[in-house]
């Protein structure tokens, strides 16, 4: 059955502690925990659990969803202290008696487990996330060689679910830095060998609130819920920062 | 507060409405996109398989033209096709194609460096242009990168409730701000909706939460036919226990279905395209290889891909294996996958015609909200990203020729508010709900009756159960209450009254399917095992009415090719 | 919309910092710390050899000081700041030449190994200072 | 509000930080080699107690010059360009972050001169005071 056909019953099941992230900012300046006890099933994952309690426990519970497959990025959440996926991410795999389900942290709450993402597109915004050419198009399709497509696999992937913004610690502590996301997305186009705007890219990722302010500190590649390697996709921007400065293309 | 006003509204963030909404952008008409959620998250994304188009890229296919892709379309859906529209699209496949790949779209390449092309259900050459196993990802990314490369305003987790309609000409449309939970008037030239398709009406749905039918529910209710609705396409290979999609292409590529015997049992179905027969047929057999005992305990079969090779599968299905590693724990390089049948697309829909206009004036609708009708009785692999992206810009460029031509400009703001009081009458006093019915219980029973008495096989007796029960859901569904009263982000609100727009639709469904006498591709009856073209060569039209759907029929449009028995 | 306003707007998140610290940004914090401490070292550093020109009895008092056992601690400490700083170092410069990003954590580990047994070395040869008649 | 405008914002371009971040790097590698060096001769290298005499002695030679020297001017550019990068993760507005860069050059520049005249007076033969 699918995700929300199932009320599980509360006879001979186990029983999680579910504590989930409460916060209204129209009607309440307070922020706190509601704890229920939920009957968890074998396959359950946060995302169903998030479902049983808006349906059963409390329907005034806010959080984003729509795939349930782990391909969309609405629901990444901070759970048991790691940033994941709540629809991929089944309870049993926790490990845990006590589930903390919190908002993605660093981000201004809405409601409840639902984020104002709109830091995290602006910066997206900021890098011209599209591909730019010049030269007249090609009555077909572009020749591109596997290899080169291959280069682009890892950052193609991003589900723009915010986790790694929401982890790095110079999105924390500089809200102009451009961040993991939008610098795997810049990347995905500087090495897409259709692209021809490598000059004015550059522009946008070298400089002081650019690529230089990633410090390797690789919390993105912890918290990416799509096991994306952001710090070397920045790496690969510095480097061509570098490179442009001596002449290089 | 004054209205808002945008020459051409796009309703829904998936590929068809940014498509459309591109098209009028460039038109320079100023548009605005509203939607339920980011447009990266719209069910476009989660298409796996890929895009058709007679490129004739690969090897095997360099001699497939966009008259075989055709003709394959129209076999495919049963002959219930639009001939000409079949055409259209398959004729503007190519061309919209090469734009997604201009635009950036990470496609899959061939040695040469074209766009890789994979064999398909239902397909004679491989002309399934893909990205790895992650196609609708690659191309709603690239849209949307498009879109944000024209500054095209996206009003975000907006919901639409219902249309404005001025002397048959819509106007506008009616609209909720999930984040603070105020409803908005909103004025427009044209309308376009590409809103998706209906799939959670079904339990064992492949589709996205958010695929609730809602945007042909609201043109439905504002008089626009709902054609060929009971034609749901069951997907053969859902994953066994919550119903993620597995991609048709895990076939394409050459996986195996194997009964609990071990047996490839698609030989005694489709003995020419095994594995690659189109989906009805292929889903089909799987509900009957697991009806007659042949399935695994549970209810499911095995879809074998360990004889692909670790490579291959690494290559061309990462996704596949994620989901089947995350889901239920199988990593397909060492084990089969289990899989069910799921629904997984409604054929039917809106009606519009080649360029997406409706009976309304002003009114447009792509994708897969709409049915044009392309995909008949049943639809291919491959198909439906052509759909949206080929008739999303058909659309947009209509849409705009309109507005050039007969812009009204700003409608008054009597109308608007006029219809505005009444949406939010209706919205408040569901908001004040305070019934014994509860909503989840009525939608669980709702999508369980669906599946099982309106699903793969059907007959009389359960489609006039299943009627019977939708009617009665609707009588439970005027007694509801709602948990929560709040205005921000109010879920429990949102799904409720989305659930009152499922159940007309399911009984659209359900009735349609009831009235259509024969079996036609996705719609397979046991007390009619036949096509019947002498008196079901037709499309069903669904009129709403207070007391419920009314029905009539239109002819289909048949120009090139004369029904004939589909064998594979 | 101001960005500027999260950190304040976000108090009711008790999840504001992360508790799953792991090993990159443990080895970030303590690169971040001892590069901190080593500016405010050198600083002191070049003041302290400065004084040479102050004359020899000066710089003779500060160095007597500067090697009695309480200071031979304080030196091996500075040996270990400077020791980790200097392979965290090795290690990010690593990251930059494009190497070794995927195995970020077994190279911070090795790096630290190899900070081990230099600084045992370090240690030993001090001892002579400690344990002196 | 939750509609938010596609737009291309002005992009504050620049200032770069390309060479800033390279300097960084080759100065960490030489300080490491120099450091090394330096370590090893001054502390761990023979049996030498740190007296008035010997390093006047030391810090006669030619080598020894060179090395303190480019531990002097490289360690106090990496310890304050270091020093700058800390700061700025948080937030700094341009202006702030130009200020900012042109005290450390002071600091760093001044730093280096008082510490130079130290190395080179011995060179030269005497202390600058006097000594």
């Amino acid at each position: 059955m699918s995700i929300t056909d199932t009320k599980p019953q509360l006879k001979g099941q186990n029983v999680a502690t579910v504590n989930i992230f409460r916060y209204d900012p129209s009607t309440t300046d307070e922020a706190h925990y509601d704890s229920w006890q939920v009957p968890i099933t074998g396959s359950m994952t946060v995302l169903d659990l998030l479902f049983y309690i808006l349906e059963h426990e409390d329907g005034s519970l806010a959080f984003r969803y729509a795939c349930r497959e782990a391909i969309c990025g609405s629901c990444a959440l901070y759970v048991n202290g790691t940033y994941r996926l709540a629809c991929k991410t089944q309870l049993k795999d926790l490990k845990a008696t006590e589930i903390n389900i919190s908002p993605l942290p660093h981000l201004k709450v809405i409601k409840d487990l639902v984020v104002d993402m709109d830091p995290f597109w602006e910066k997206y915004e900021r890098i011209r996330p599209y591909l730019i050419t010049r030269d007249d198009l090609p009555e077909k399709e572009f020749l591109q060689d596997p290899a080169d497509r291959l280069k682009m696999d890892d950052m193609v992937d991003c589900i723009l679910c915010g986790a790694c913004y929401s982890s790095c610690p110079q999105c924390w502590t500089d809200p102009e830095y451009l961040g993991p996301a939008a610098l795997v997305k810049m990347n995905r186009f500087t090495v897409d060998t259709r692209d021809q705007a490598n000059q004015e890219r550059t522009k946008i990722f070298d400089n002081e609130h650019g690529v230089w302010r990633c410090h390797t500190i690789f919390n993105c590649v912890e918290a990416c819920p799509k096991d994306i390697n952001q710090t070397y996709s920045i790496q690969h921007l510095k480097r061509r920062a570098v490179a442009r400065r001596f002449g290089g293309k | 507060m004054p209205s808002m006003y945008h020459q051409v509204l796009i309703v829904g963030g998936g590929l068809a409405a940014l498509r459309a909404a591109i098209e009028a952008k460039d038109a320079g008409l100023g548009v605005a996109v509203f939607t339920r959620v980011h447009p990266v998250r719209s069910h476009s994304v989660a298409a796996q398989g890929g895009v058709n188009g007679a490129l004739a890229n690969a090897e095997k296919g360099a001699d497939d033209t966009i008259e075989k892709h055709a003709f394959d379309t129209v076999k495919g859906s049963d002959f219930l096709a639009d001939q000409p529209a079949a055409i259209t699209m398959t004729a503007d496949a190519p061309k919209r194609i090469i734009e997604m790949e201009h635009w950036g779209c990470p496609f899959s390449r061939t040695s040469d460096g074209k766009i890789a092309q994979r064999p398909f259900g239902g397909a004679g050459y491989p002309r399934t242009c893909y990205a790895a196993d992650k196609t609708g990802h690659a191309l709603l990314h690239t849209m949307y990168e498009q879109a944000v490369k024209r500054n095209i305003k996206v009003y975000e987790e907006w919901t639409v409730l219902s249309l404005v309609v001025e002397n048959g000409v819509c106007r506008g449309v009616i609209a909720l701000d999930l984040r603070d939970g105020d409803i908005h008037p909103i004025g427009a030239d044209a309308v376009i909706f590409g809103t998706g398709g209906t799939g959670r009406v079904y339990g064992r749905s492949t589709n996205s939460i958010i695929v609730t039918g809602s945007g042909m529910a609201i043109a439905y209710q504002a008089g626009v036919p709902l054609k060929d609705l009971e034609f749901i396409q069951f997907h053969p290979t859902s994953l066994f226990g919550n119903n993620v999609l597995i991609t048709e292409a895990a076939r394409g590529e050459g996986g195996y279905l194997r009964n609990v015997n071990g047996d490839r049992f698609m030989e005694k179905y489709a003995p020419k395209a095994m594995e690659l027969g189109p989906r009805d047929i292929v889903a089909r057999s799987i509900q009957t290889e697991i009806n007659e005992g042949r399935g695994f305990p549970g209810g499911y079969v095995a879809l074998d891909l360990t004889h692909l090779g670790a490579q291959k599968i690494l290559e061309r299905l990462p996704a596949i294996r994620d989901i089947s590693i995350n889901f239920v724990g199988i990593d397909p390089i060492e084990k089969p996958i289990p899989i069910q049948p799921g629904q997984h697309y409604t054929m039917g829909g809106i009606d519009t015609d080649v360029d997406g206009a409706t009976t309304l004036k002003g009114f447009y609708a792509a994708g897969e909200c709409a049915c044009v009708s392309v995909h008949g009785a049943n639809r291919l692999g491959g198909n439906s990203l052509l759909e949206t992206i080929v008739f999303g810009q058909r659309a947009g460029a209509h849409a705009s020729q309109y507005v050039k031509g007969n812009g009204r400009g700003r409608p008054s703001e009597d109308l608007l508010f006029d219809k505005l009081h009444e949406v939010r009458g209706r919205w408040e006093r569901l908001r004040a709900a305070d019934g014994p019915e509860d909503p989840a219980a009525i939608r669980d029973e709702m999508k369980a009756t669906m599946i099982e008495k309106v699903g793969i096989f059907r007959d009389a007796q359960k489609m006039t159960d299943a009627v019977e029960t939708v009617k009665r859901l609707q009588d439970r569904y005027q007694k509801v209450h709602v948990n929560y009263r709040g205005r921000r982000f109010n879920l429990d609100l949102l799904r409720t009254f989305e659930l009152g727009m499922k159940l007309q639709l399911a009984e659209v469904i359900a009735r349609g399917a009831l009235d259509r006498k024969e079996s036609r591709g996705s719609h397979a009856r046991t007390d009619y095992k036949d096509r019947d073209d002498a008196n079901w060569l037709k499309h069903t039209m669904a009129h709403h009415t207070p007391g419920g759907p009314r029905f009539d029929y239109k002819p289909v449009e048949i120009t090139k090719w004369q029904p004939e028995a589909r064998r594979y | 919309m101001s960005s500027r306003r999260h950190l304040s707007e976000l108090r009711g998140n008790s999840d504001l910092y992360p508790r799953n610290v792991r090993t990159g940004m443990y080895a970030w914090l303590f690169h971040r710390i001892t590069g901190l401490a080593l500016v405010f070292y050198i600083i002191l550093h070049i003041f302290v050899i400065a004084s040479v020109n102050f004359g020899g009895g000066s710089f003779d008092a500060t160095m007597r000081l500067l090697t009695s056992k309480p200071f031979v601690l304080i030196d091996l400490t500075l040996v270990a700041v400077v020791l980790y700083h200097s392979l965290n170092g090795l290690r990010i410069i690593f990251f930059d030449l494009g190497y070794g990003i995927k195995n970020q954590r077994g190279i911070f580990w090795a790096l630290m190994a190899v900070g081990t047994v230099i600084f045992v070395f370090a240690a030993v040869a001090s001892s002579r200072l400690l344990f002196r008649a | 509000m939750s509609v938010r405008d596609q737009g291309q914002p002005a992009w504050l371009v620049g200032p770069g930080g390309a060479m800033a971040w390279l300097l960084q790097r080759l100065s960490g590698f030489i300080l490491i080699i120099l450091l090394a060096t330096h370590l090893l001769l001054l502390h761990y290298g023979g049996d030498q107690q740190l007296v008035f005499a010997s390093v006047t002695i030391r810090l006669k030679t030619l080598l020894f010059i060179i090395i303190d020297t480019g531990l002097l001017a490289l360690g106090l550019y990496h310890g304050l360009n270091g020093l700058r990068n800390v700061v700025l993760d948080y937030d700094l507005s341009r202006r702030a972050g130009s200020v900012l860069t042109t005290v450390l050059w002071i600091v760093g520049i001044f730093m280096t001169i008082y510490g130079a005249t130290a190395l080179y007076s011995f060179w030269a033969g005497r202390g600058v005071f006097g000594g």
